[in-house]
C-alpha cells in the first residue's frame, strides 16, 4: 500500500513554487490558494447559518457584529478570492473547451483587470453603506 | 514484453466537466445570492425576519437549494483534485471518492435542514 | 515461450564479447553479435551517441557524394541506404537529395557524376532547373543543373537507440556512463577490460573472450592500452544548424567533396556542413569562428536565404578517418576498415574504424564476421532484413547492472 | 574570438552520497553555447561529471537540463543569453525525474508515456517553406509553396517533439502526480490521433487520454507550452483533446 512518504509530500507541494515560472503558473497557484480558502469559508459560512436555527436574537446579534469594519474588511478579502477564483475559472473552462487557448495569458490579464475593477466598486459599496 | 501502464485505456471520467458545469452554475447563482443577500438587502445583511421572508419565496428557495448543490459539488471536486495530486493508489482514490460523497451528502443535508428549520 | 529458458541457457555458455563505444558502429555491432547468439556487453563512457555519431550531419548517403572520387564508399553507401530503409523505415526522412551545379565547372562535372552514379548503381535523374526550383523554392535561382538522388536523413541518437534496443531485447547488456580505464592483457592476449562506472565511481574488471574497439576517433587511445596502433586521423568538422528548415531535400554541390558543399534539412532546421581539419585531442574541440563564417558563406551559395536566418546551433566533432596515402584530410578514404590485432601480436582484440553512420550496419557485419571466425562461431549475418525494435524501448529496458536510481532533490 | 571565464555551479549527485554543488570555472569563447561549457568542465576538470548529449543541435533531445532553474536545451542556449557575467551559472538536472547521477536523470517514465500512443516519429512536412519552431526566426522570409516531385505523395520530416522531457520537468501537475500522462504523452496522443482516420484507433487514442490521470488532470498552468523548445504546444493539444472528448460525450448523450 502506497503511503505518503516525505518525497511525495514535497512533490505535491511544488505546485506552489512559482519561482522563475510564467503567468499560467501564477494563475494556477492563485486558483488553488483561493480555492482552498473558499472551501474553508464555505464550511464556516454554513456553520454560522446554524445561528438561524437558534432564533431571532442569535442571528440579529451576529448581523450587527458582521457590520463592524473588521468584518467588512474580511468581506472584501472574500470577494477578492471569489473574483480571482471565478474569473480564472472562466479562463480554465474556456481554454478547456478549446476556446482562446493561444490567448490564455491575455485572457487571464483582462479577467484580472475586470476583477480588480469589480472589487474596487464593491469595496466602495461595502464601506459606504 | 515491457508492461506499460500508460498504454491501457483508463476509466473515463467526467469530474472535470462537472467542475466546469457547477462552476458556470456558481457564477450565475453566486451572483444572484450575493446581490440578493448582501447588496439589495439594506445594511448588507438581512436580519432574521427578512431572512425568513426571503426564504419563504419558493423561487428564491429553489435557487438557494440549487446554489447549495452546486457549491458543495464544486468545492468537494476541487478538494478531490488537490488530494489526487498527492499520487494516491487506485484503492485510496476509491476510498477518497467514497468519503467525499458522504461529506457532500452530509453538507447538503445540513444545509437543507437549516433551511427547513428556518422557514417552518 | 517455452524455449526462453533454453535460449537463456544457450546465451550463458556463448562466448562473451565486449564492445567499447555505443556510437553507430558499436550499436550496430551489438545488434549483429546478439543476433548471431553471442553474449554482448557494450561499454560507453557517456550517453548513447555521446561522441562522433551524435554530432552527425544526419545524412543518409545515397553515395552520390563519393561516386566520382571514392567508388568503394559510394557503393557501400547506396547498398546500406537501401537496407536501412527496410530495417528502420520509421526512423528516416526520405525526401531524396539534389546535386546542383552553380558554376560552369560544376556543370562540366555533371557527366562524370552521372557516369559515377551509373557505375555505382545509384539511381540518379537529371531534372530541369525549373522543376528543381519549384520543389525547392529557396534553392539558388542561378543553378545551372540539378540531379536527383536517393539521399535521406536520419536521427543519429535514435539510430543508435534502435540498434541497442534490439540488441537488449536479444540479451545484450548496455552500460552507459562507464569508461574503459584499461585493458586486461597477457603477453599475447587481451582478456578483458578495467572499467569505472562514473555514476557510482565503482571500479571493476570484466572478462571477455574478445573485445571490439568501436571507439571512433578514440580508438587509437584504446588500442594504445594494448600497445597496438590504429592508423587513424581524428579529423574535425564544423556544422551550422539554422533556426528554420529551408529545404526538404538534401542539397549538395555538384562537384568533388569540399567545405560547405551540403545543406541537410532535418526536423525544423537546415544543417550546413562541413569543414575538415586534423585535431590533436578529440575530447576538446574549440569551434573556429572562421569555419562558422565559411559555412554561412558556402551555404549561401546553395540557399541565398541562409544569411537571413539566425543560427540555432553550431557543432564540431572529430571523425575517425583512416590514413592511407596523402596527407590532406579530404583525400583520405571515407570507407571503413577492420583491424584484427592478432597480426600485431595481440589476440582477442579487434578495432573497427573509419566509415560513417550510413554504413554502420555493414561495418558491424564485417567486424562480426571476423569475431565469429576468431571465436569459431558459425552463424550467418541476419541484420540485412531484421526489422529493428522501437528506439523508445531502450530507456524502458531494465538492465540489472545499470544501478538503481535515487530520488530527485 | 573573445575567451570568457565562466563559473559553472553544477548539481552533483552520486548514489549513496549526499548531493552537492561543484563550481568549475571554464574558459570558452563568448559565442559558445551552454553545452560547450559543460563539455569543457567535463573534459578539463572532472571526467566523472555525467551529463547527456548527442546531437548538439536540438534534434536528439538528450541534453535537457535546468539552467538557473529554468528548463532549457544547453545545445541551443547561448551562454551570453543566460549568464550575467558574474554569478555562477547554476545547472541542475530536470525536475520530476529520479536523478541517476549529476545531470543525468532516469527518463524511462518519459519514454513509457511516449510509447503509449505509438506516435510515429515522422510526419508530413508542410506544403510551404521555410518551416520553423521559432516564429521570429523567419521574420524576413516570405513563405513559399513547395511543389512535390511527380512520384511523391508528400515530403516528410521528423516530428517537432524531440522527447527531451522538458515539459514534464516544467509541469506543476507532473510535480505531484506520478501517474499523470504528462504534457508530451498527451501531445503524442493528439498527434497520433490526427495521423489516423481509423475510427477504432481514434477511439483507443482518445480513450488513453480520457482518464483521471489523463487530460483532465492538467491544471492549465501552460508551463509545458512555455518551456517547450520545439513549439510542440502540449497544453494547446491537451485542450484540443478535451474539446474533442467533451464533444464526443455530448454527442453520445444525444444518442448519436
Amino acid at each position: 500500500m502506497a503511503t505518503l512518504d516525505s518525497r511525495r509530500v514535497s512533490r505535491a507541494g511544488r505546485w506552489l513554487d512559482v519561482r522563475r515560472r510564467r503567468l499560467g503558473m501564477w494563475a494556477y497557484a492563485l486558483n488553488r490558494i483561493t480555492g482552498i480558502g473558499l472551501v474553508v469559508y464555505l464550511y464556516l459560512h454554513l456553520g454560522i447559518l446554524s445561528l438561524l436555527t437558534r432564533g431571532q436574537s442569535a442571528w440579529d446579534s451576529f448581523v450587527s457584529l458582521a457590520r463592524s469594519p473588521f468584518y467588512l474588511a474580511l468581506d472584501v478579502i472574500l470577494l477578492a478570492g471569489i473574483l480571482i477564483h471565478g474569473l480564472n475559472g472562466m479562463r480554465i473552462a474556456l481554454t478547456g473547451c478549446g476556446i482562446g487557448v493561444g490567448a490564455q495569458k491575455a485572457i487571464f490579464i483582462v479577467l484580472m483587470i475586470v476583477g480588480a475593477i469589480a472589487l474596487g466598486v464593491a469595496a466602495l459599496k461595502i464601506f459606504h453603506i | 514484453m515491457i508492461e506499460n501502464p500508460f498504454a491501457e485505456e483508463p476509466k473515463p471520467t467526467a469530474a472535470w466537466l462537472w467542475q466546469v458545469f457547477t462552476g458556470v452554475g456558481l457564477v450565475i447563482l453566486l451572483g444572484l445570492h450575493f446581490i440578493a443577500n448582501h447588496f439589495v438587502a439594506k445594511g448588507g445583511l438581512r436580519d432574521f425576519a427578512e431572512v425568513v421572508a426571503y426564504l419563504r419565496n419558493p423561487v428564491i428557495l429553489c435557487l438557494e437549494v440549487l446554489f447549495l448543490l452546486c457549491v458543495t459539488t464544486h468545492a468537494l471536486l476541487g478538494v478531490r483534485a488537490i488530494i489526487l495530486d498527492f499520487g494516491l493508489s487506485e484503492r485510496t482514490e476509491r476510498r477518497l471518492d467514497r468519503v467525499l460523497k458522504i461529506l457532500g451528502i452530509l453538507t447538503v443535508g445540513y444545509g437543507l435542514m437549516v433551511t427547513i428549520m428556518v422557514i417552518r | 515461450m517455452g524455449n526462453v529458458g533454453a535460449e537463456k541457457e544457450k546465451l550463458e555458455i556463448a562466448p562473451h564479447v565486449i564492445i567499447i563505444g555505443a556510437g553507430s558502429t558499436g550499436s550496430a555491432t551489438a545488434h549483429d553479435l546478439t543476433l548471431r547468439g553471442l553474449r554482448v556487453t557494450v561499454i560507453e563512457r557517456g550517453e548513447v551517441a555521446f561522441g562522433t555519431t551524435g554530432r552527425n550531419h544526419c545524412l543518409l548517403h545515397s553515395g552520390g557524394r563519393y561516386c566520382v572520387t571514392d567508388r568503394e564508399s559510394a557503393i557501400e553507401c547506396i547498398d546500406e541506404n537501401m537496407i536501412l530503409r527496410k530495417i528502420m523505415p520509421d526512423l528516416l526522412e526520405l525526401n531524396d537529395g539534389l546535386f546542383v551545379a552553380l558554376t560552369e565547372a560544376d556543370l562540366a562535372f555533371k557527366e562524370r557524376f552521372l557516369e559515377g552514379c551509373a557505375a555505382c548503381h545509384i539511381p540518379a535523374t537529371d531534372i530541369s532547373v525549373d522543376h528543381a526550383l519549384a520543389i525547392e523554392p529557396f534553392l539558388n535561382p542561378k543553378i545551372l543543373a540539378a540531379v536527383r538522388v536517393p539521399d535521406g536523413v536520419f536521427e543519429p541518437f535514435r539510430f543508435c537507440l534502435a540498434f541497442l534496443a534490439t540488441a537488449r531485447e536479444n540479451g545484450a547488456v548496455v552500460r552507459t556512463y562507464t569508461e574503459v580505464t584499461d585493458l586486461l592483457c597477457s603477453a599475447k592476449n587481451v582478456t578483458g577490460v578495467k572499467i569505472q562506472d562514473h555514476r557510482t565511481g565503482k571500479k571493476e574488471t570484466l572478462d571477455a573472450d574478445l573485445i571490439v574497439n568501436a571507439a571512433g576517433p578514440w580508438a587509437g587511445e584504446i588500442a594504445a592500452k594494448a600497445k597496438v596502433t590504429v592508423p587513424e586521423i581524428p579529423t574535425a568538422g564544423v556544422m551550422v544548424a539554422l533556426d528554420c528548415r529551408l529545404n526538404n531535400m538534401v542539397l549538395n554541390r555538384l562537384n568533388k567533396p569540399s567545405d560547405g558543399d551540403i545543406v541537410v534539412p532535418q526536423r525544423a532546421t537546415s544543417v550546413i556542413g562541413t569543414t575538415s581539419w586534423v585535431v590533436e585531442d578529440p575530447d576538446l574541440i574549440t569551434i573556429p569562428a572562421e569555419h562558422v563564417d565559411r559555412m554561412i558563406s558556402q551555404g549561401e551559395q546553395l540557399i541565398p536565404a541562409v544569411r537571413k536566418v539566425p543560427m540555432r546551433a553550431k557543432m564540431a566533432v572529430a571523425r575517425p578517418l583512416i590514413a592511407k596515402s596523402g596527407t590532406d584530410a579530404r583525400d583520405v578514404s571515407r570507407t571503413f576498415e577492420c583491424f584484427d590485432h592478432e597480426r600485431d601480436g595481440m589476440n582477442g582484440f579487434v578495432t573497427i574504424a573509419g566509415g560513417k553512420t550510413t554504413t554502420a550496419r555493414a561495418m558491424a557485419e564485417k567486424v562480426t564476421d571476423i569475431v565469429c571466425r576468431k571465436l569459431d562461431v558459425r552463424a550467418e549475418c541476419r541484420t540485412r532484413d531484421t526489422l529493428l525494435a522501437s528506439y523508445r524501448l531502450f530507456f524502458q529496458q531494465s538492465d540489472p547492472r545499470n544501478g538503481s536510481s535515487v530520488s530527485s532533490g | 574570438m573573445n575567451m570568457l571565464k565562466v563559473p559553472l555551479q553544477i548539481f552533483r549527485h552520486k548514489p549513496g552520497q549526499p548531493s552537492r554543488y561543484d563550481t568549475f570555472t571554464v574558459e570558452i569563447p563568448d559565442s559558445a553555447h551552454v553545452i560547450d561549457a559543460i563539455d569543457a568542465a567535463w573534459a578539463v576538470h572532472d571526467p566523472s561529471l555525467t551529463f547527456r548529449r548527442a546531437c548538439h543541435h536540438s534534434s536528439c533531445g538528450s541534453c535537457a537540463i535546468r539552467i538557473n532553474g529554468v528548463e532549457k536545451l544547453p545545445c541551443i542556449t547561448k551562454l551570453s543569453d543566460v549568464w550575467d557575467g558574474r554569478t555562477p551559472l547554476r545547472l541542475d538536472p530536470l525536475r520530476n525525474f529520479p536523478v541517476v547521477s549529476d545531470l543525468v536523470v532516469d527518463i524511462s517514465g518519459f519514454f513509457q508515456r511516449m510509447s503509449a500512443a505509438e506516435m510515429a516519429i515522422t510526419c508530413e512536412a508542410e506544403a510551404f517553406l521555410p518551416f520553423t519552431v521559432d516564429r521570429f526566426a523567419v521574420a524576413e522570409l516570405e513563405p513559399k509553396a513547395v511543389e512535390l516531385p511527380a512520384d511523391f505523395s508528400r515530403f516528410n520530416r521528423f516530428e517537432q517533439c524531440i522527447e527531451c522531457g522538458i515539459c514534464m520537468s516544467a509541469c506543476p501537475t507532473m510535480a505531484a502526480d506520478e501517474r499523470f500522462l504528462g504534457p508530451a504523452g498527451l501531445a503524442a496522443i493528439y498527434q497520433a490521433r490526427h495521423k489516423t482516420d481509423d475510427s477504432r484507433k481514434v477511439a483507443h487514442l482518445l480513450g488513453l487520454a480520457d482518464g483521471e490521470h489523463g487530460v483532465w488532470r492538467c491544471h492549465s498552468a501552460f508551463e509545458c507550452t512555455e518551456a517547450c523548445p520545439q513549439a510542440v504546444d502540449p497544453a494547446g493539444k491537451i485542450m484540443a483533446l478535451r474539446r474533442e472528448l467533451i464533444a464526443r460525450r455530448f454527442s453520445k448523450l444525444w444518442g448519436k
